[in-house]
């Protein structure tokens, strides 16, 4: 499969790029960071709105703005590579899950809701693989039960979808907050650009929205795995870039650091690293966007990524040594998210996992 | 597809195939035919063998030809490096002397760059030659030289001037092969094949008219050979366009790509084949050990992305570089997947081999992966110097070359 | 064992502890009484609070200030470097004037020595110190200093001479911290703790008496300290051999232990806490999970192996190096592992973290391993120059510091 | 634990490294690789006899030399150091199995044979794990049956040892070659200084010597992974060397290569491999020789020598470049070594596995 970006999408990424670029430089980060929401408000709004982006990747007849997965791994790879704080993860998940419903009444108003900022959304996840099938909420009688630990923007969110297996299949499930029986406690997490809540249903009123096949639930859970895949390889190259930089700049021993040949080859390797993980996650999109089973490619993607990522915040900090492990420099924030990337949605040993498991079904 | 079916020049080859092409012609007397009518190498100059025609233009013929399964010139291995090196640097009289037996396959070539003494530092060449009136002696030592053994010339870069930095003393010739003071011994590799040769040169002797391009210039020419080298322009075809068709043609065709392809055999388990990874894992039952499929799927990982980065064409330049890394990723990664699981039957041969010594192979082969071709370090040492624009390493061989530290 | 009951020095130590030790005095106030027999610090010179013995004989007074549970004189960090230099290069009135506030703990130390243009090239130090009558005036600013907000004197290494090479136009002083000059700002990793001080001089004045050893001779003076800081002595000690005893100096010392370590607290997290593995793997389940235990099994027998390596004594000198890149492939694996059996839990802080901050606190430290103390790279250097005997790099900086490229 | 060789250790390996170093040098291995046996019988002779090397570690009240598992650990460094091919580790094989049987009449009589050269023994070990008890064996009636795989030196050896597991419990058996229904397949393998063949026993005649307890047997495991363990960081060791001294002398671009310092520092790193491999089984060898429990030590000691082996040998031939990669060059010769050992006696997964096992057992 060949693959090649359009002058369309790279005219696209650049938008998004100035968009990030402008709206989340460090200083805003760190603001953020220490903050409770998690996100500046006044820019998801203009990220919806403006932009267009909630539900950009999901086809005009399910409710979406027409564009494809393409287009969603360049919106995260530009997040990635800005560290931008945004609940955009979770609107994805739930405008995916959404848009599996062939019901266009019940679907289209909450995606335009969503699209348009009105409703902030998230997708139950199972915390330690993604899995979108919750194994622990329960649902009857037009409510739900259980408790959901660590649901990506879970404290934001208003509208909080679930997909629970029932004796129909697998029943996806809206809840509007505030709503009876539903709490909230955000949990404090290492990456204050990433944030998580457990979210208990007692009894809460729940809106089952329709029924997903086992192809749709897995497409959802590809599609949060090729973003977080193009997420990853944004914030690696960012690193990447940023540490060749201070390589050239920084003199010890009378010569730049990158003047080192054991630093040169580490660098390379480094590139090497980023080089492979990028191809990978833009494959997945694309497949994802021409309508393949990606599942092998998706998980290839996420662990390919995840390896990069974290491998180059650690370079990343070791070659700027003693700086590098400093509060006020930059890296260890996307050390964190590196962190984060590696274990949201599955490690990468699962992933390796997976693809066997994939490959020989 | 319609236009080219269309285009003047393929109306105008197709006719002369159709009067010409002929399966049960020698292999030899055909190619008489493409080069006395210009289609064999349609891009070559008319007044060598060819018609003067655009590598678009070229790209039509060569569709012609596959349409109805005619053979084309020889072109591949040593032969298509001298005859582009030749096209670009070569006097008229070598063109004319050389071009029509590498076209018809009459005359093998072989490549003789690497020494011993230099083999990550090729322009460090220590063979010499030196003047004798209208003839050069040469003296010293080439390895790493496929089909020397029965080649009938070789393209050569030796050293003319010692005073003179590194770069700037080498000159490039051309050596016919069959004289007495030339010595060819097969060189065995780790992995039993011998696919290699060592050529020993003493007083060794070149004409005068066979020196390419100016005296000291041979690094320049050097690097022409070198550019078609990396972008695979020496690469062997398998042949398989003619799989099924019949003809003496097609019988010395097979014959000849036989012999160009031996010391080949095997790249394939050099580079790891990631390809037989789950069929051996499926056969000894190691599919079920979860710490085996851990190392599968990174070696398949790797192997996929490597690929869809080379489908892309990022792999041109200095990014091929990025490519030859990544084969060594997957060639280190396939070994300790095979290893992990075959156990200790990967180190059986003969009749107790896994799949017919293949795994063997393949865990003494993928060694080669990261030295053939330029090593890996050379490949970081680019990257960090032409990507990555971090300074030059400091050289330490300026100057006169005599007075350069060597082995 | 018996030996040393029965030797002079035990004797006569003994008696002198029955009569003076007394657990209800103050700390200073015991400490005084150490200083002034000499019995606090035995193996310095008579003239300074010392008794001039052997280490051997030292190590019998400590044993028996162990026996009965006295406590020692005040040693550790910044304050047993600065002492262990003084007495090696410092003046006889440098010795009278600071070591016995060293000894009894009065006065507190800090070592200013890295700069932020010169982490892993020590001697690159471009702090200045300019001669002004009979003191210097400091300009410049520190880094990585411990301590320096609460100490009352640094050692400090600044430059003197700028048209010398930079090995030699250093010089060593002690400098009073208290001083409108100096200002002293905290350091905040980036796992939230603060353990070190960035400290800016702004004409900070060191009297002329206070320069340790000659004019231009402070690095050789600083490779004492840095000798006596890589061989551990600096390391503080828990003061668990106390534990239970009661008295007003036991609840002093503890206080006094509790400030020298409170930088120190995430030191175990750094070197990556493999002794939680196997514990958090049965209690997340994840030892269930076959490719989880193999990331244990590697951190574990890392882990293992650099502790053996280290109590057979070879970690000294050069091999020292060794030791430390062990460490860092201990912190890396431990790491990995973590990650791998707490997966996203990993994350969490506060009243949802695991084990109380301690995982998510690891994932977050053990970066600095390879970097605190002289970078892996440094120690590559080491060993790669002084264990394998490669030949060293070539150097840039030398001639007159003025014309070395810096940051 | 705290270890350190004494005077007469090192005196004693300065003894059997003098021998390897003269019976063993390269032309010479490479003759006895080419040739049928896989060693020369004089030397194995001369080892056994003047030397006393077979029965070396096993205690005199057993029938041995009465050194410990520490002069083992050094003999085998040596030989691995060397390269030597003897066939040693197959008689190690079969003494530990032997010294672990009380009755003194049936034990010495051939631990005399084993250890005076008059007898080639080796003890048949499952080929993937390398556990002493045979799975494929039968025992029945003083005969015993099946085809065992992968028995090292099986082709030379006329007394060969099985633990096959019976009613009584682990019963020793001893098969004297010839004898009826015994066949013997040899095997080439890529390391032509270790020989493995595939011997049949077709309802042949054996003797039950004696009942090993599963600690004892566990015992022989353990002591054949110190073994290879020690083998190995010899061999490593012996590549480690002769890399820094390549290094030294090979000059490109008008310096040596050993001064580019990303050539240092990976020779850096591999000495810190080959270090640390070192301690684990000089201190494996020394928990041997003090009776402790060493199954932990000696699975570590066996993946973390392997690894750092292999990882020598992969670099010794790379920093060689094309010559590393000739058959010509000796560095092949000890890469082929270090693949066999790192899949002899069970792969270093399954020994980082068997760790934890040990661990939480």
């Amino acid at each position: 499969m060949d693959f090649a970006f359009t002058e369309e999408q790279n005219q696209f990424r650049d938008v998004v790029a100035r968009f990030c670029r402008d709206k989340s430089p460090s200083p805003t980060v760190r603001k953020i960071i220490a903050g409770e929401r998690g996100f500046d408000p006044e820019v998801w709004q203009q990220m919806c709105r403006q932009l267009g982006l909630a539900a950009l990747h999901v086809t005009e007849q399910s409710g979406g703005a027409g564009f494809g997965a393409v287009e969603l791994g360049i919106v995260m790879e530009e997040l990635g590579r800005n560290l931008m704080p945004v609940p955009y993860l979770s609107s994805v998940l739930a405008t995916t899950a959404l848009a599996q419903l062939q019901d266009a009444e019940t679907r289209d108003p909450l995606m335009g809701a969503i699209s348009g900022a009105e409703r902030l959304a998230t997708l139950v996840l199972d915390p330690r693989s993604g899995d979108p099938v919750s194994r622990v909420l329960t649902a009857a009688d037009h409510t739900i039960a259980g408790t959901a630990g660590a649901v990506l923007d879970g404290a934001s969110a208003d509208l909080v979808l679930a997909i629970v297996a029932d004796a129909e299949g697998y029943g996806l499930h809206a809840v509007t907050a505030p709503a009876d029986g539903y709490r909230v406690r955000p949990l404090r997490t290492m990456d204050g650009t990433r944030r998580f809540a457990e979210l208990r249903f007692d009894a809460t009123p729940a809106m089952r929205l329709g029924t997903l096949t086992d192809t749709q639930v897995k497409r959802v859970y590809d599609t949060a795995l090729v973003a977080l895949a193009n997420e990853m390889v944004g914030g690696a190259r960012m690193l990447l870039d940023s540490t060749v930089e201070y390589a050239q700049m920084r003199v010890q021993f009378g010569r730049p650091i990158g003047s080192f040949q054991a630093i040169k080859h580490r660098l390379a390797d480094l590139l090497v690293d980023v080089e492979l993980a990028t191809v990978a996650a833009h494959q997945a999109a694309a497949a994802l966007a021409a309508g393949e089973d990606v599942s092998v490619n998706a998980s290839l993607a996420k662990f390919t990524a995840s390896d990069a990522y974290m491998n180059a915040a650690r370079e990343a900090i070791q070659l700027r040594g003693g700086i590098g492990f400093t509060w006020e420099n930059d890296t260890h924030l996307w050390y964190r998210r590196a962190k984060s990337s590696e274990v949201f949605l599955g490690t990468p040993a699962f992933h390796r996992e997976r693809m066997i498991q994939e490959l020989t079904a | 597809m319609s236009d080219a079916d269309t285009h003047p020049i393929a109306l105008e080859v197709r006719a002369w195939l159709e009067a010409n092409w002929d399966p049960d012609l020698s292999l030899v007397a055909w190619r008489d035919r493409l080069a006395e009518s210009g289609w064999g190498q349609p891009a070559w100059p008319k007044e060598f063998y060819g018609r003067g025609l655009s590598a678009r233009e070229a790209a039509i013929v060569q569709a012609e030809f596959a349409r109805i399964g005619a053979v084309g010139p020889a072109t591949a291995g040593p032969r298509g490096l001298a005859s582009a090196t030749l096209l670009e640097h070569g006097s008229d009289a070598q063109k004319k002397k050389y071009l029509l037996g590498i076209l018809t396959g009459r005359d093998s070539w072989c490549q003789l760059f690497s020494e011993p003494g230099s083999g990550s530092d090729l322009a460090g060449a220590t063979t010499r030659a030196d003047r004798d009136g209208d003839r050069w002696i040469v003296n010293g030592q080439k390895v790493w030289n496929t089909s020397a053994h029965h080649a009938d010339y070789g393209i050569l870069v030796a050293r003319t001037d010692w005073d003179l930095p590194k770069h700037q003393g080498l000159s490039y010739f051309l050596i016919r092969m069959d004289q007495p003071g030339i010595e060819v011994r097969q060189l065995k590799q780790m992995n039993g094949h011998a696919s290699f040769n060592e050529v020993f040169f003493t007083d060794a002797v070149v004409e005068a008219d066979d020196l390419v391009g100016e005296l000291g210039q041979g690094w320049q020419v050097a690097l022409t050979t070198l550019s078609y080298e990396r972008s695979g322009f020496s690469r062997i075809r398998g042949g398989e366009q003619f799989h099924g068709r019949r003809g003496r043609i097609y019988d010395e065709y097979a014959r000849e790509l036989q012999i160009a392809n031996e010391p080949y055999t095997w790249y394939p388990q050099r580079a790891g084949r990631t390809d037989l990874l789950l069929e051996r894992a499926r056969e000894t039952g190691a599919i079920d050990d979860p710490s085996v499929r851990q190392e599968i799927a990174a070696a398949l990982a790797l192997q996929q992305c490597s690929a869809w980065f080379a489908a892309r064409g990022l792999a041109r330049g200095p990014a091929g570089s990025i490519s030859k890394l990544a084969a060594s990723r997957v060639a280190r990664a396939a070994n300790r997947a095979h290893t992990a699981i075959s156990g200790i039957d990967a180190l059986f041969e003969g009749e107790d081999s896994p799949l017919d010594g293949i795994i063997g192979e393949i865990l003494l082969s993928t060694p080669a992966t990261s030295i053939a071709g330029g090593t890996d370090e050379i490949q970081k040492n680019i990257i960090s110097e032409r990507i990555l624009e971090l300074p030059k390493e400091t050289r330490f061989d300026g100057g006169p070359f005599k007075d350069v530290p060597r082995n």
